[in-house]
């Protein structure tokens, strides 16, 4: 109870915090007692005020919806007590003001996000997760720390003011070094190919509101770091930071998208559709960088106009998808697509928001993703080809694997509501689901109401993202952006669209195809409820409906290329004979081929050096304290 | 013939000599694919014919006729002829690159010819050098098409097709190769067919088949 | 392509329509010239369902009076059954017509449908489908030919 | 031209224009479905029903019993009235009879395709919903085949919207009306024959899917709507001749702008421009119906192919858009 009301609380000091560094000016504060030599600097400007008001909005609905989701669950008291610190450390990355401030509030996000993953720690799978969790974030932390240390180094200062002042003086060596140093960082916390191996193996064993501020809130992060370091410190850069951004957000996307239509757990399912959608912000931005470094500043505004929408419909409708989840695992303990189903009569209320949130995570019109996509295509469509051979092939190929990653997505998420919600239950479990609690569906409530309001009313959202664009006259931010009004309006383009008309017309629509089937009733025989037709068969058992892996199976052998899965029919006959078939079993098996190509040889290197390194401790404390000693001495000697 | 039908037929003719590539690609059937050679040979011939119209270059015209003839007629009998002595393989056995994998492999190869070919155009801008991508992706998939085909036959195609590239591409360049330069080139494309025929004569007498990978067992 | 030139040498090969007889079951819902119908073979020889394929063929074409054999019992307006009810099929013949939503017509079509014909007296043998559901239309005949097949259609379809 | 013809002041005429249209496809749609059957049955040697045949078979379901299977939700039995809805309002934003649909420039062709795979979401939804093997196979195989289709028309609209600068219909249809010259461009030839095959995919037609199948497991939109009955399956037949309609109705205005009035109509502009969509979606559909007659369905794991050769067509439309943009208009 408290927990979570912590935790909205802070949420909602985050959005008020957010909403006035994006309007007001600049909210600067230095606390020097805190840390010797350089202090801790806050420094909240229009991009780290946008991140740290959608943190505070998904911890807003996590919050509320945790204080049931826990008496429910029957949480320990630690996770407890983590759930607000992991907030407070979110919302402290986007505001710090200094790199040691920054590296700080990083690693206490890290800390307590690890923390809690491995807070159902009984469980052998959770346990492995927080391992591999545990090594990424930490490497992905030392490229950053490099990064940030060459940084400071070069920008003659710690505070990002500082650095800002004297980023036109870096040289090109360096300036590429902390690029792709602070990529790969920051690509892996947001789960960028080929770095989220992480991601579909912790998002999932976490605690689902967990699950939920990781999925919606923590991976942003990663986004901002790009943001901020790469392209508001650094930025403008050259023609190819752009085209490494797409293509590493072209390929996260795709695959994601992939691994998401053929998986069959419901939170792995969710968690590959947030690499997906990281990867198509990492496209947008890069999009903008490319086209802005291409002096194409108009084009270049709608793409990151794309991007900064796409990452707030992510976060409301990914926070939505997880908190459904979660009470669908609360109620039946199942994660298992093939095994759910027949909730949306046990559970209507848990089926709506699971319906919104996938609504929106398939990009459909009506849908809370649909403007940001919208937006994203028309960006690439419009970009300025004339004599310019990179942007004339870059942006087809890109607007095939935005669309190929539409289609999947829309495959993914029909799968994920219609195998797990409709139908009829395929097991006792789930036959036995009943509904959440009210504050469960409070909390879901809210992050439905913002899907709702990215879906047809994006006008509420023109005055915030106008005024992030100012911050970033190196993305696009010198023209005015595309302008979201009833109608949204492309600068120089002929170009309109308008979802909240499409969305009022399409319900005309349906009452007027209503109307229609209406015709003639006054012949009908009364309406009956009849039992299903099983070709004359008496009934059809629940056993006999299509499962998520037979639904995906089409997709899995058309992609067999790229998934590469591992499936064995094995036949056991009667033993009186061979043409009487005593049963049949069929496995299939789909690890991610990315972790199974490149991180199985590194881990196997590592070990091998592991045992090696092992000769060197033979337990014995003072050859410690003597390697100690030594160590000193070296030291001493060579910094003398 | 005024400046925007010459520019219209001459794209018409690069994007036609470009979609009968990718169709050759797609279609497994080799009457079919002999077929669709005839109307690339047809294209091929339209460039020389429109540039001659266009100039008032009667050299180029006969140039054209030339190619319909031996192009677009001549070597796709003899083709045709070499189908029809093989009764049971009248389709491409599975190549070894599977058809939707090739096709993409040929949305590459047309980007990439797209992305090479732009200092060409940038020389001089022309409507006949903007059409020159189309026929260098139809270079560079006939070249894929030989690599990735098992049959000789479909070789033999693949071979007509890098040919056709080639000449596509230097009409359009050098509006247009000496006659002579053509007939040789024609010429030797057509004892290449006859020998390539002569072969897979020989292959299906010795091993009962045209499957190239077959002739892995010369090997002592 | 040779296709079209076989297309036109064959030309029209339904057979010219007798003019239609008079309807004996009014059309179920009113609405004349629109029939669709589910066949179910109660368990027959397969006589009767040659014929009924022969009847839907381009020969006798009955579509052109409006009748239609579809997948679903959901679509249709009526069975079409033939053959004796046997046993094992007796059920399904019932949950077929359960299946079909009102108003419903029950067509049976050949000897066996109507009165068991050759195998009245088998010992896996319920009776004929009249026994079992009510029958509105019987088309007689072992089996009964397209022509019969499809004059009795018409009197339901009314077209 | 620009985008912004559907915000010039609409005239009641515009109004009247666009609701003419919603009219048209809702009234002509079985007619067209009819009359593809009968071009199919006059090909097979048969006489054929006619071409009223689908408004009989509609009327007379819309007479039958409701019935809903045990264990449906409202998904199921919504479905219907969404995939038509989307259709009626796909209907009213294409320029069909005339340019300046008030809704234009509320949903270009993105929206436009967004719409149709709202429908396609809607009945698969259903068909899962029902809870049958073959519900379950035919959902499974539509959203398959939409999630391939997906790229080759959003390439398609690129290649499209490349002339006109703007994926808005409006000034798409009126950009290629001005000049002509772009249709002889192999770009537009591409994009022609790549959206034509989405269409053919979209629509369940032969050699994606055969409409006319009786066999269950080679089923793809057929097989989700098994469960549907009396006014229901009327709806749901309705609406895939609506979609059809408009499909045709739309590749035939984008790459044949003639005849189609102007954003500010007159009486007789309209007229014409009803004449000429009628005719055009006519022929087309004759057409289509008489290719059916030579070719069979695909192997269902063939489609791909199919697909990707789409999307290669759609791709080289794109780049050919770009490249052989030439200077003379």
């Amino acid at each position: 109870m408290l927990s979570g009301g912590l935790t909205a609380a802070l949420g909602m000091a985050g959005v008020a915090l957010g909403l006035s560094a994006i309007f007001g000016e600049t909210r600067h504060l230095k606390i020097s007692w805190l840390l010797p030599l350089v202090g801790v600097i806050f420094d909240l400007g229009q991009v780290g005020g946008f991140f740290v008001a959608a943190t505070g909005a998904v911890s807003i609905a996590v919050g509320i919806y945790a204080v049931g989701y826990a008496q429910r669950e029957h949480w320990a008291r630690f996770p407890l007590v983590m759930l607000p610190l992991f907030v407070a450390a979110m919302l402290l990355v986007p505001a710090a003001g200094s790199v040691t401030t920054f590296l700080l509030a990083w690693e206490l996000m890290a800390g307590a996000s690890l923390v809690l993953v491995l807070s159902e720690h009984q469980r052998e799978a959770v346990r492995s997760a927080g391992v591999f969790y545990a090594v990424m974030t930490q490497l992905g932390f030392a490229a950053i720390l490099v990064a940030l240390v060459v940084l400071s180094a070069a920008g003659g200062g710690d505070a990002f003011a500082t650095i800002a002042a004297h980023a036109g003086g870096l040289s090109p060596g360096t300036r590429t070094a902390v690029f792709l140093l602070t990529l790969m960082g920051f690509g892996s916390k947001a789960g960028l190919l080929p770095l989220h191996a992480w991601l579909p193996r912790a998002h999932p064993e976490a605690p689902s509101p967990v699950s939920a501020l990781m999925s919606a809130a923590m991976v942003n992060m990663g986004i901002y770091g790009i943001i901020r370091i790469d392209l508001q410190l650094l930025g403008p850069g050259p023609h190819w930071w752009g085209l490494t951004l797409m293509i590493f957000g072209a390929v996260s996307a795709v695959f994601g998208v992939l691994q998401a239509s053929v998986a069959t757990d419901l939170k792995r399912l969710l968690a590959y559709s947030t690499t997906e959608n990281m990867g198509l912000i990492t496209l947008a931005l890069g999009a903008a960088t490319l086209l802005s470094s291409y002096g194409a500043h108009q084009v270049a505004a709608m793409a990151m106009t794309a991007a900064l929408l796409l990452i707030l419909s992510h976060a409301a409708f990914k926070t939505l998808a997880f908190l459904a989840a979660g009470s669908v695992l609360a109620a039946t303990g199942l994660r298992d697509l093939d095994k759910l189903g027949g909730l949306a009569r046990r559970m209507p209320g848990t089926t709506v928001m699971f319906g919104i949130a996938a609504l929106g995570a398939s990009g459909l019109p009506l849908g809370a993703g649909f403007v940001g996509e919208w937006l994203l295509l028309q960006s690439l469509i419009h970009s300025p080809h004339e004599n310019n051979t990179l942007l004339a092939l870059t942006m087809p190929l890109s607007v095939g694997a935005v669309a190929l990653t539409t289609g999947l997505g829309i495959a993914a998420m029909v799968k994920a509501f219609g195998v797990g919600f409709l139908a009829r239950p395929r097991s006792a479990a789930a036959a036995a689901a009943r509904e959440a609690p009210a504050s469960m569906m409070a909390g879901m409530g809210i992050a439905a109401a913002a899907c709702a309001v990215f879906a047809v009313a994006p006008v509420l959202l023109g005055p915030v993202l106008s005024h992030v664009l100012t911050a970033l006259p190196s993305v696009g931010g010198r023209e005015a952006g595309p302008a979201l009004g009833t109608y949204l309006r492309l600068p120089g383009i002929a170009g309109s669209m308008s979802p909240g008309l499409i969305a009022a017309a399409l319900v005309v629509a349906v009452i007027l195809a209503l109307g229609l089937a209406r015709w003639g009733a006054r012949h009908r025989p009364v309406a009956a409820t009849v039992p299903l037709w099983a070709c004359g068969a008496d009934s059809l058992s629940s056993k006999m409906q299509y499962t998520a892996t037979s639904f995906a199976e089409p997709l899995q052998r058309v992609f067999d290329n790229v998934l590469k899965p591992e499936t064995d029919v094995e036949v056991t006959h009667f033993a009186e004979s061979q043409y009487l078939v005593e049963r049949v079993t069929y496995r299939t098996l789909l690890a991610d081929p990315v972790e199974q190509r490149l991180y199985t040889p590194v881990v196997r290197a590592v070990t091998i050096w592991a045992q090696w390194v092992r000769r060197a401790h033979p337990g014995s404390v003072h050859l410690y304290l003597t390697y100690g000693a030594l160590g000193l001495l070296i030291v001493l000697v060579i910094a003398r | 013939m005024t400046q925007a039908t010459y520019n219209g037929v001459l794209n018409l003719a690069a994007g036609a000599f470009l979609l009968a590539a990718v169709l050759i690609v797609w279609r497994r059937e080799l009457r079919a694919i002999v077929g669709l050679l005839a109307w690339q040979g047809i294209a091929l011939a339209a460039i020389p014919l429109t540039e001659g119209i266009y100039k008032h270059d009667a050299a180029l015209i006969v140039v054209g006729v030339i190619v319909l003839l031996l192009r677009a007629v001549a070597l796709p009998l003899l083709l045709i002829r070499a189908v029809g002595t093989e009764p049971h393989e009248r389709r491409e056995s599975t190549p070894l690159v599977n058809t939707t994998t090739s096709l993409l492999i040929t949305a590459g190869l047309t980007v990439l010819a797209y992305a090479v070919t732009r200092p060409i155009i940038a020389l001089d801008p022309s409507p006949a050098t903007r059409a020159v991508p189309a026929t260098f992706a139809v270079i560079l998939i006939a070249v894929f098409v030989m690599v990735s085909r098992r049959r000789a036959l479909s070789q033999a195609v693949g071979f007509m097709m890098l040919d056709n590239g080639i000449a596509a591409t230097a009409f359009l360049i050098t509006a247009g190769v000496p006659l002579i330069v053509e007939l040789g080139a024609s010429l030797d494309v057509m004892f290449a067919v006859l020998v390539l025929g002569l072969l897979t004569g020989h292959m299906r007498r010795t091993f009962g088949g045209t499957d190239l990978d077959q002739l892995r067992e010369l090997r002592g | 392509m040779s296709w079209i030139g076989k297309i036109r040498r064959v030309g029209r090969i339904v057979e010219a329509a007798d003019e239609a007889p008079e309807a004996t079951a009014a059309p179920p819902t009113g609405v004349t010239g629109s029939l669709q119908l589910r066949h179910v073979d109660c368990g027959s020889c397969n006589g009767c369902e040659l014929e009924i394929s022969g009847a839907f063929s381009s020969v006798y074409d009955a579509e052109r009076f409006g009748a239609r054999v579809v997948a679903s019992p959901r679509h249709a307006d009526g069975l079409i059954a033939t053959g004796v009810v046997t046993r094992n099929m007796h059920q399904p013949l019932l949950n077929t017509l359960k299946a079909v939503p009102e108003p419903r017509v029950v067509i049976a079509v050949g000897d066996c449908a109507i009165n068991g014909g050759a195998f009245a007296q088998g010992y896996g043998v319920v009776g004929s489908v009249a026994d079992v559901i009510p029958v509105d239309v019987q088309v007689p005949g072992c089996p009964p030919t397209p022509q019969q097949i499809i004059a009795a259609l018409r009197t339901v379809t009314g077209r | 031209m620009n985008a912004t013809i559907g915000l010039a002041g609409h005239t009641y005429l515009t109004y009247l224009a666009t609701a003419l249209q919603v009219l048209a496809v809702i009234v002509g749609a079985p007619f067209i479905v009819g009359g593809m059957r009968q071009v199919r049955a006059r090909l097979e040697g048969r006489a054929g029903g006619g071409i009223g045949q689908p408004w009989r078979d509609l009327h007379k379901q819309l007479r039958k019993q409701q019935v809903t299977p045990q264990g449906t939700t409202v998904v199921f039995g919504f479905a219907p009235a969404v995939v038509a809805g989307t259709a009626l309002l796909i209907a009213a934003i294409l320029p069909l009879i005339a340019l300046g649909s008030p809704l234009d420039p509320a949903a270009d062709l993105f929206g436009v395709v967004g719409l149709l795979f709202l429908g396609t979401v809607a009945l698969t939804l259903a068909g899962l919903d029902t809870g049958t093997a073959f519900g379950g196979m035919g959902s499974s195989r539509e959203i398959t085949i939409a999630a391939l289709v997906e790229p080759t028309i959003l390439l398609a609209v690129f290649a499209l919207s490349v002339p006109g600068r703007s994926a808005n219909l409006a000034a798409i249809v009126s950009a290629t009306a001005d000049n002509p010259g772009h249709l002889v461009s192999p770009g537009s030839l591409l994009a022609f024959v790549a959206l034509a095959i989405v269409i053919i995919a979209e629509t369940g037609r032969l050699p994606v899917d055969n409409p006319s199948t009786h066999l269950e497991l080679t089923m793809i939109h057929e097989a989700m709507v098994l469960e549907y009955a009396g006014p229901r399956l009327a709806l749901v037949e309705w609406a895939s001749g609506m979609r059809l309609t408009v499909l045709l109705g739309l590749l035939a205005n984008l790459f044949l702008p003639w005849g189609v009035a102007g954003a500010d109509p007159s009486v007789l502009a309209i007229l014409i421009g009803f004449v000429a969509i009628t005719v055009k979606v006519a022929v087309l559909a004759g057409l289509l119906a008489a290719g059916e007659v030579f070719i069979a369905k695909l192997r269902y794991f063939r489609i791909p192919e199919l697909l990707a050769g789409s999307f290669l067509l759609a791709l080289l439309a794109v780049t050919a858009s770009y490249f052989f943009a030439t200077p003379t208009n």
